[in-house]
């Protein structure tokens, strides 16, 4: 369900909106069950005139089975639950496929800073390519990331990725990703950071293929490059100043 | 038994020392037990306005970003920090606390257990003014220099240890010492509450014979105790932090923020359950009198809320999962979790069981506590997809977050203190609320909460996250349709702030022009409802002895369908 | 008042607690780890145990107080093994501690202590 | 304002007078406070090996000495409750200041090992809250557990008068469960910041 709102763009991705479907189908079931028997005894057993309430201990276990059996199965789908979720945990948090290409993501107040490995894949080099609040990938790329933080907690969020960890100074926290749908996504920081934690954002382009990744890693050495995630902000003020006044428009006028 | 006649004598003389009272000394310096419950209740109703407030400043601010709010002002992007902390903190700390267990247990344990007050009156007198000072401190803490707090209730390390970070110096260190005087002022409550139960019950009463209500508070203040010492511990080191320059928890001088998240979360799980339990035990109260039924199960109950309390300690990680704990620790971290719902589920079980073959009367409190039930319901279903650790990958720290935990939340603080304040009402003030201006109040509360919240999950799923001022920097979420969510929640908001006047207007006109409450108005079996409304000094005349349960209702063979727990003979 | 049960003669009590506190004192000035471990937090047990039994007269107290307090160690207990797997360790699964371990690639430089333990 | 408490605290269901179950639950909930913030020294201890070469700088003697005369002050505190239960209200009230006494002691040493520290010539000795992480456990810890100790000998020193006076004998057995409980948490404090190196 949640790719309705969310392009997935990630391997893993995938597993996750698998998860949430899972799981509202099981915890659906139950709320609608228990709503549906809550109203069928509050309308069977409204008070009428003359008619005395029963009483019912709930004590003796041909008493007690009745809400023991629901019970029992609850502890099931609790155990599915469980299997499933380990499963993608494993895989998405706790396994690192071999990398394919490395970057590090240094979180600060306010903003985030990418370092690139560049051509040799390894970071620290001379080849390093950093970049402020923009970071390029290649599709179908294993990409691991190393987060660091300079001074407080953030938390680097990419919401088409279902990728989200906290950056912790001090600390160095390793993860993987790997895109598999071209487009410009938002990366979040969904840690509070302070007083500019509302304006912490930055943008992920994920590249088609190695041609025109390299052409902006190259932009971006000759100083010629223009930041995506300035060009995405300037677009979207202009859009949505519009947008949402005419909408907000619409449903004050609703009223 | 010989200890009754010694008592007798000290309830005489008790009550006479206290007739010439100035107005003063009754309402400010009392340590009547009910006196100090409603001082409690009525700081916290304060508080809750201020909380109130605040949502609706900020949720302005989200609907349409940059406008002036009326009756606040401009809200930037401090502003807006400090508005969110202070609400979570304040509708936490300082009104689901003293509303649900520091009011409702002063009022109600020691008229349902049968003696004359707590049994340590200066020390409730103590909690009380030690309560109302962390409220002065927290309000001065807004207005020092740099403004109030802004690192999220959670306080967070290093932000907030730091002033270089978190840019409110002073702010951030009142906020600490107010919730760290709050805490104190629950630990002696606490110790109070359960001295009062363990020690105080009225002859005859026994284990199984208590209310749930006192068992759900006396647990909730257990557990209170048991998780609030780390905290205090690590409070004073916090302040130690951003006081004296240590680096307890500032990673650069060998500390390790992690930590406190651990010491944070260790409370502040089974906080979840110190506030829920009271809430429950209310509405097990409401539902079993207005449904004319037994409780399904009290023993059931009472061992699945002492297992939900046991598991309640071993959960706190989950809030934790991609915090930076080691991956491995999710693992068993999400088990317990998952296995916390058996217990909560089994609760909520029996609850739907009460109402099978009642006789439901659908008087205003019990709307309320229907209301708390589905509510709650749909709160706790939706913790499972936070408590499946890799889901939470992808919803850490966003609206299906705070949508979540509202729904718990809400239900707990707000529907619990409602239903709690329509039921006993005529026990505090001696006066009948209006029924019909209650219903339009709990409609008016119940669907414009609905109509905040599950937009709120929808935005939540979009991948918007959290404490965010204004949504204009992140391109994926400023879409027309999202702000059109946004719009819709916080109309919803203002809607319902709008009919709390109507219970305002309900409660304030009751109290004084309401009809005169007999002693005991829906027919409840409870001790409490065994004086008269409102219950004098030292509440009881003669010592009540029990002789029985207190949900026995529509017992067959009696000719009425109630029977008070302290009445000898059939009814 | 409880007064009912028999005394402990205290004044033994406290001499054999003065023992304990010798011998606790003693034990780690040789150098031996595990001695030092037995004798500093070994005997700090055994000393808590009298004073709270003798002193605290919890062993004429009502059985549920043992228990009260056992639970309360042992809540910190849970606590301590919860956290134990992040705080006490430098490394662990995709993490590591890199400022004790010296690793940090981007963070040192911003991590200065001048004398008097600010930060930079 | 009456002095007759309700009659609810002469009750006792449970068995155990009222004051003395009220006192074990707040030293339940002063384990966790305590036990907190000892778990979180132990934590940062095992991380920090080197911590040990700092302990060097602690004054052992002093300690031990402390270790004695908290020790010690807690007999005079239970030999206070037995003369009170003995109604010799003039022993016990002796016994109390012998027991503030040994306080005082304590708070000396403890100011002089502070002293030596906080205003050391040899920058070498000089040891502040702000020097490392051990240190601001050390002070952290001690000046916690030195304010319990204030707090039991300001409230020895109020119930001592109504002693004498034979008011309210049951308190003495009260504060000197408190009493004895903060002499645990030094027994604790001492091997833990003092012994192990």
């Amino acid at each position: 369900m949640i790719e309705y709102f969310v392009p997935s763009a990630s391997t893993y991705a995938g597993d996750i909106d698998f998860l949430f479907d899972m799981i509202t189908v099981i915890v659906g079931f139950w709320f609608v069950m228990v709503l549906a028997v809550m109203t069928y005894f509050m309308v069977r057993f409204r008070r009428k005139e003359g008619v005395r309430a029963s009483y019912i201990s709930g004590d003796p276990h041909s008493q007690k089975k009745w809400t023991h059996y629901p019970h029992y199965s609850v502890i099931a789908l609790d155990v599915v639950i469980i299997v499933f979720t380990v499963m993608v945990w494993v895989d998405v948090k706790q396994t690192l496929p071999q990398a394919e290409d490395k970057i590090r993501v240094v979180g600060q107040q306010w903003s985030w800073f990418f370092i690139h490995s560049g051509p040799d894949g390894k970071l620290g080099t001379e080849d390093d390519v950093s970049t402020v609040n923009d970071l390029h990938v290649k599709k179908d790329t294993v990409y691991h990331f190393e987060l660091e933080s300079r001074d407080v907690l953030h938390n680097f969020s990419v919401p088409a990725f279902r990728l989200r960890q906290d950056t912790i100074p001090g600390r160095t926290i390793t993860g993987w990703f790997e895109p598999n749908k071209t487009g410009v996504y938002d990366i979040q920081c969904a840690e509070i950071c302070g007083y500019g934690h509302g304006i912490m954002g930055a943008t992920i382009v994920v590249h088609e293929d190695q041609q025109s990744y390299d052409a902006a890693m190259e932009s971006i050495r000759n100083r010629t490059y223009e930041s995506d995630y300035q060009k995405r902000l300037q677009k979207m003020t202009v859009s949505t100043a519009s947008n949402s006044e005419s909408f907000t428009d619409k449903l004050l006028s609703s009223f | 038994m010989g200890q009754t006649t010694v008592t007798h004598d000290s309830h005489a003389a008790h009550g006479h020392d206290h007739h010439e009272q100035s107005f003063i000394m009754k309402y400010f310096f009392s340590t009547d037990h009910k006196i100090i419950g409603l001082q409690y209740m009525f700081t916290g109703m304060f508080m809750a306005i201020v909380g109130g407030y605040f949502a609706y400043a900020f949720r302005m601010q989200l609907a349409f970003p940059g406008m002036e709010v009326p009756l606040y002002g401009t809200v930037g992007p401090g502003q807006y920090n400090m508005l969110i902390t202070n609400h979570g903190a304040i509708m936490i700390f300082w009104v689901a606390m003293p509303v649900l267990i520091a009011a409702f247990g002063n009022i109600l344990i020691p008229l349902m257990i049968g003696c004359d007050d707590m049994v340590f009156p200066r020390l409730n007198r103590l909690s009380y003014q030690i309560f109302l000072l962390s409220v002065v401190v927290l309000f001065m803490s807004f207005f020092v220099q740099g403004g109030g707090f802004g690192g999220a209730w959670t306080s967070y390390p290093p932000l907030s240890a730091v002033a270089e970070y978190n840019l409110t110096d002073w702010g951030a260190s009142l906020w600490l010492i107010a919730v760290a005087l709050e805490f104190v002022a629950f630990l002696i409550g606490g110790i109070n509450f359960v001295t009062t139960s363990m020690n105080a019950r009225a002859p005859g009463m026994r284990m199984t014979d208590i209310p749930i209500v006192v068992w759900m508070i006396v647990l909730a203040s257990i557990m209170f105790m048991a998780s609030v010492g780390p905290l205090i511990a690590g409070s004073v080191m916090l302040l130690m932090d951003q006081r004296v320059g240590t680096t307890f928890f500032v990673p650069s001088g060998g500390g390790d923020p992690v930590l406190w998240q651990h010491l944070f979360w260790f409370f502040g799980h089974p906080e979840v359950y110190v506030v829920l339990l009271p809430a429950l035990g209310i509405v097990a109260e409401i539902m079993t009198t207005f449904a004319r039924k037994k409780l399904f199960g009290y023993k059931t109950i009472l061992y699945t809320t002492f297992a939900t309390g046991g598991l309640a300690f071993v959960v706190w990680a989950h809030h934790q999962f991609i915090a930076g704990i080691d991956p491995r620790m999710a693992n068993i971290f999400l088990v317990t979790t998952l296995l916390i719902s058996i217990p909560i589920a089994e609760i909520l079980f029996s609850y739907v069981a009460t109402l099978y073959g009642g006789s439901i009367e659908f008087r205003t409190p019990m709307l309320w506590a229907l209301g708390f039930l589905v509510t709650f319901l749909l709160g706790g279903v939706t913790g499972i997809y936070l408590g499946s650790s890799a889901l939470d990958i992808y919803f850490h720290d966003s609206y299906f977050v705070i949508a979540h935990f509202h729904s718990t939340f809400f239900p707990i603080a707000i529907i619990g203190m409602f239903a709690g304040l329509y039921h006993w009402y005529p026990k505090m003030f001696g006066r009948m609320m209006d029924e019909t201006l209650g219903k339009i109040h709990f409609w008016g509360t119940i669907i414009p909460f609905n109509g905040i919240f599950l937009p709120l999950f929808l935005v939540g799923m979009a991948g918007q996250h959290r404490r965010i001022y204004n949504f204009q920097h992140f391109p994926d979420l400023a879409t027309a349709d999202l702000q059109g969510i946004r719009v819709f929640a916080t109309v919803s908001l203002v809607t319902m702030l709008l009919f709390q006047f109507v219970f305002a207007y309900n409660f304030f006109v009751s109290m004084f022009k309401g009809e005169k409450a007999p002693a005991n108005p829906w027919k409840s079996n409870t001790l409490e409802w065994t004086v008269p409304s409102p219950p004098p000094h030292g509440n009881f005349a003669e010592l009540p002895t029990v002789y029985r349960g207190p949900y026995e209702y529509s017992v067959p063979g009696n000719k009425e369908d109630y029977w008070p727990q302290n009445m000898p003979d059939r009814n | 008042m409880a007064g009912a049960h028999a005394h402990p003669n205290y004044v033994k009590i406290w001499v054999l607690l003065l023992v304990l506190l010798v011998v606790s004192i003693v034990g780690p000035e040789l150098g031996i780890p595990w001695l030092t471990l037995l004798t500093a937090f070994g005997i700090a047990l055994v000393k808590t145990y009298y004073v709270a039994a003798y002193f605290m007269h919890l062993n004429f107290e009502k059985k549920y107080v043992w228990f009260l307090l056992l639970i309360s160690t042992v809540l910190l207990g849970v606590f301590f093994f919860g956290v134990a797997s992040d705080i006490m360790k430098t490394d662990g699964q995709n993490w590591q501690d890199c400022i004790a371990n010296n690793t940090c690639a981007e963070q040192q430089r911003y991590f200065v202590i001048d004398g008097d333990g600010q930060l930079r | 304002m009456s002095m007759q408490g309700p009659l609810a605290t002469s009750r006792s269901a449970t068995g155990i007078p009222t004051g003395r179950l009220g006192v074990w639950w707040l030293l339940a909930s002063e384990i966790f406070i305590f036990g907190g913030l000892i778990a979180c020294y132990i934590l940062y201890r095992l991380n920090n090996p080197w911590w040990g070469g700092e302990a060097v700088f602690t004054k052992v003697p002093a300690g031990a000495f402390n270790t004695f005369v908290l020790l010690t002050s807690s007999l005079f505190i239970v030999l206070a409750h037995d003369a009170a239960e003995k109604k010799d209200f003039d022993r016990a009230f002796k016994f109390i200041w012998y027991t503030i006494g040994g306080g005082g002691v304590f708070l000396l040493v403890k100011y002089y090992e502070y002293s030596s520290k906080l205003f050391a010539d040899d920058p070498e000795l000089l040891k502040t809250p702000l020097t490392n992480t051990y240190w601001s456990f050390y002070y952290t810890a001690t000046g916690l557990h030195a304010l319990h100790v204030i707090g039991g000998m300001v409230i020895m020193a109020l119930i001592s008068f109504d002693l004498r006076k034979g008011f309210n004998p049951h308190r003495v057995e009260l504060i000197g469960l408190y009493w004895h409980f903060v002499d645990i948490v030094w027994i604790f404090l001492f091997p833990l910041l003092y012994i192990a190196k």
